[in-house]
């Protein structure tokens, strides 16, 4: 006999199947072909890819994999070998049953598969109206000057891991009400006031209190402009090390004028 | 204006008010029997005044409406205003469900109180992490626990569930029985596992020397509890064998 | 009736209609300024069209009322009706934190020291609001100031959160678990770095006409540490670069 560790082989591609009845269904439904046409390697390695892609063994969905792989040897090798029966009624049944038992649970997943993309439809369009979830407002603070009464610890956990989940993604371009809009006229200017007597300051230190990365890009083509303009001294000691920025510029000239030079 | 204490002798233009301004203010949706206790009319004339207010806004062409959902009424943006609303970017809006996520959600849904074991058994694959996010965004929690042996633990949705839909009860899912498959999605499915012999099989593809007497045993072995070794054993046909009958298709 | 600049065309119906669900699900008063971007109409439009409504929703005895607060427009329970908010408030039944403010609270308890810009990066909203509340019921503080020369100021909870919530310490908070933050919360937690709406960003909203022929070559690469790191002696700079860069996210 022969051992084949499950681990061996399995490197193609991962298909989109969500397990076993899923790629049934899909390969008899979508691709409108008979499990006779269907090459068994491409069963078998899908079968043997899905039981890869689970996170740790279970023991019952696995063997679930194998039966039905089986059954599906068995079928598909009667199909093939056709007018060999040796006549076992026994056998015969037992296969007749098999199918029957797949073919129930084929229909079982298709009926949910159905229910689901309902579902879907329904949160699609409930996504389309959005909640107002505001409670009282200050007014009404002083009624209730203890605000955390019935909140448990975990409730806090929960809010956390609620605010922390992957938002959904706006379906509708933002740029044009982009929260952020960093300008790099703005950006010198705000340098222009903030660097002037403030000594040697690292850029690192210039842009620790930027939240978007996009305002920290805006500030460093700022600087660059400043020092284009040369009113500020650049140095970096270390490769990909801080960059250092002097203002040597005039302190009176730290001005509009500077700004109007960029635009013009 | 101070509420008076009869039950139910509120004129309905109080009564009105008082609901708009408590729905106003409750951040997931109201109670009718809280709303009734509250106004101090009765829960049937709640839903009567709440589904008049919301037929008034309505026809007003209003950007909100009041709507019953999960059982409780609460105001939201109209869906036709979406475009305007979505251009802001919203807190809390989960993240869409992925088609996982929702076949499950929907083997929950009509078949709860239910396993994750039965659950997996139905979409035959492992259901374990799917339904840990599932539970953990709150659409789905433990209900209660089988009472046989091993006292699995049995799952059902919740109104987060109804809210995330927009329903306000189960009943107002579809019928499962909508989603039977149809006659000729049953015929193909027969038809693609059919066995018996096909009459235009060419024969001539089938290597000739393997013996038919196909006896599939299959054995799992986990050693170490780590490492799962399959042996694809049988009386007469090897995985090698099977590889040449694919590949002569 | 303001006179209508040019670009003003969308009808008072629309415009108005948008304004309130806008309005509707917003948890802090809306700047006429940003209700005017989202709505695509003056900013001065936005406060006549909005005194209108309002006029329309006291005329009509609604419950509710649309008004200024803070700069912003807000929906809030009709003074009259106040007696009716007040009993819900004190039936328990509501949220005594909005999921709003719980949400913020959570996250300053699990991420604290946090600056407000952090908070407001994670919830992807502004937070001024809710922090202030926050802050005058005691359940956080200022601890700090970032040591940069913006000096945000850093906030944490309080002991008396630590009391009403019947815990000895912050170590006592329930452990995450194997929950894992979407990888753009832990950027935006590690970094300061703002996550949301980056993607939609268009970088031509950067000024398109800089100069690249700049003295200095310079070179930004994105390290594995996802650290905006740049090399002013090496390479040379372009704006396709940047682009890359904030692609990258």
């Amino acid at each position: 006999s022969q051992c084949y560790g499950i681990r061996m082989a399995v490197a193609v591609q991962t298909p989109v199947f969500e397990g076993p009845f899923d790629l049934l269904l899909h390969l008899i439904l979508q691709e409108q072909v008979e499990l006779y046409e269907v090459s068994l390697t491409t069963i078998i390695d899908a079968f043997l890819i899905e039981i890869e892609r689970m996170d740790h063994l279970d023991l019952e969905v696995t063997t679930e994999f194998l039966l039905i792989a089986a059954t599906l040897v068995e079928l598909k090798a009667r199909r093939l070998l056709p007018g060999l029966d040796d006549g076992d009624l026994d056998d015969e049944l037992a296969l007749w049953d098999e199918r029957d038992l797949l073919l129930a649970r084929l229909l079982e997943a298709k009926t949910f598969k159905d229910a689901a993309t309902v579902l879907a439809r329904l949160a699609a369009s409930a996504a389309h109206r959005v909640a107002r979830r505001v409670g009282p407002d200050e007014r009404y603070v002083d009624l209730t000057p203890d605000a955390l009464e019935g909140i448990s610890a975990e409730q806090l956990r929960r809010a956390f891991i609620r605010a922390t989940t992957p938002k959904e993604i706006p379906r509708i371009d933002l740029y044009h009400v982009a929260p952020v809009r960093a300008s790099v006229l703005d950006a010198m200017a705000e340098l222009i006031a903030e660097l002037p007597g403030a000594g040697k300051v690292t850029f690192r230190d210039l842009t620790a209190a930027l939240v978007e990365k996009l305002e920290i890009v805006v500030r460093f083509l700022a600087v660059l402009e400043l020092y284009k303009q040369g009113q500020i001294e650049l140095d970096q000691p270390a490769r990909f090390g801080d960059i250092e920025i002097c203002w040597i510029g005039s302190e009176q000239e730290a001005s509009a004028e500077l700004v109007d030079a960029y635009e013009g | 204006m101070i509420p008076t204490p009869d039950t139910d002798i509120r004129p309905d233009v109080e009564a009105r008010a008082a609901l708009e301004a408590i729905i106003m203010v409750t951040d997931e949706p109201a109670d009718p029997r809280l709303l009734a206790q509250l106004v101090e009319i009765a829960p049937e004339r709640v839903d009567a005044l709440c589904e008049d207010l919301a037929a008034e806004y309505a026809s007003e062409g209003r950007g909100f409406e009041l709507v019953k959902v999960a059982g409780g009424w609460r105001f939201q943006s109209r869906a036709e205003m979406s475009p305007y609303v979505e251009r802001f970017v919203l807190s809390g809006q989960s993240a869409r469900l992925s088609s996982a996520a929702l076949e499950t959600l929907a083997i929950v849904a009509y078949k709860q109180p239910i396993s994750r074991a039965q659950v997996a058994s139905i979409r035959g694959v492992n259901v374990d992490g799917v339904m840990r996010t599932l539970q953990q965004r709150g659409y789905i929690a433990e209900l209660a626990r089988d009472p046989g042996p091993g006292q699995a633990v049995l799952f059902g949705t919740t109104s987060a569930f109804l809210e995330k839909l927009g329903l306000n009860g189960l009943d107002e899912l579809p019928a499962l029985g909508e989603f039977v498959p149809s006659p000729e999605v049953v015929e193909a499915l027969e038809n693609g596992l059919r066995f018996d012999a096909m009459e235009d099989v060419d024969m001539s593809a089938a290597p000739a020397d393997i013996d038919v007497d196909i006896d599939v045993d299959i054995e799992i072995i986990l050693e170490d509890s780590e490492e799962f070794v399959v042996d694809l054993r049988t009386s007469s046909i090897s995985l090698d064998a099977l590889d040449v009958l694919a590949d002569d298709e």
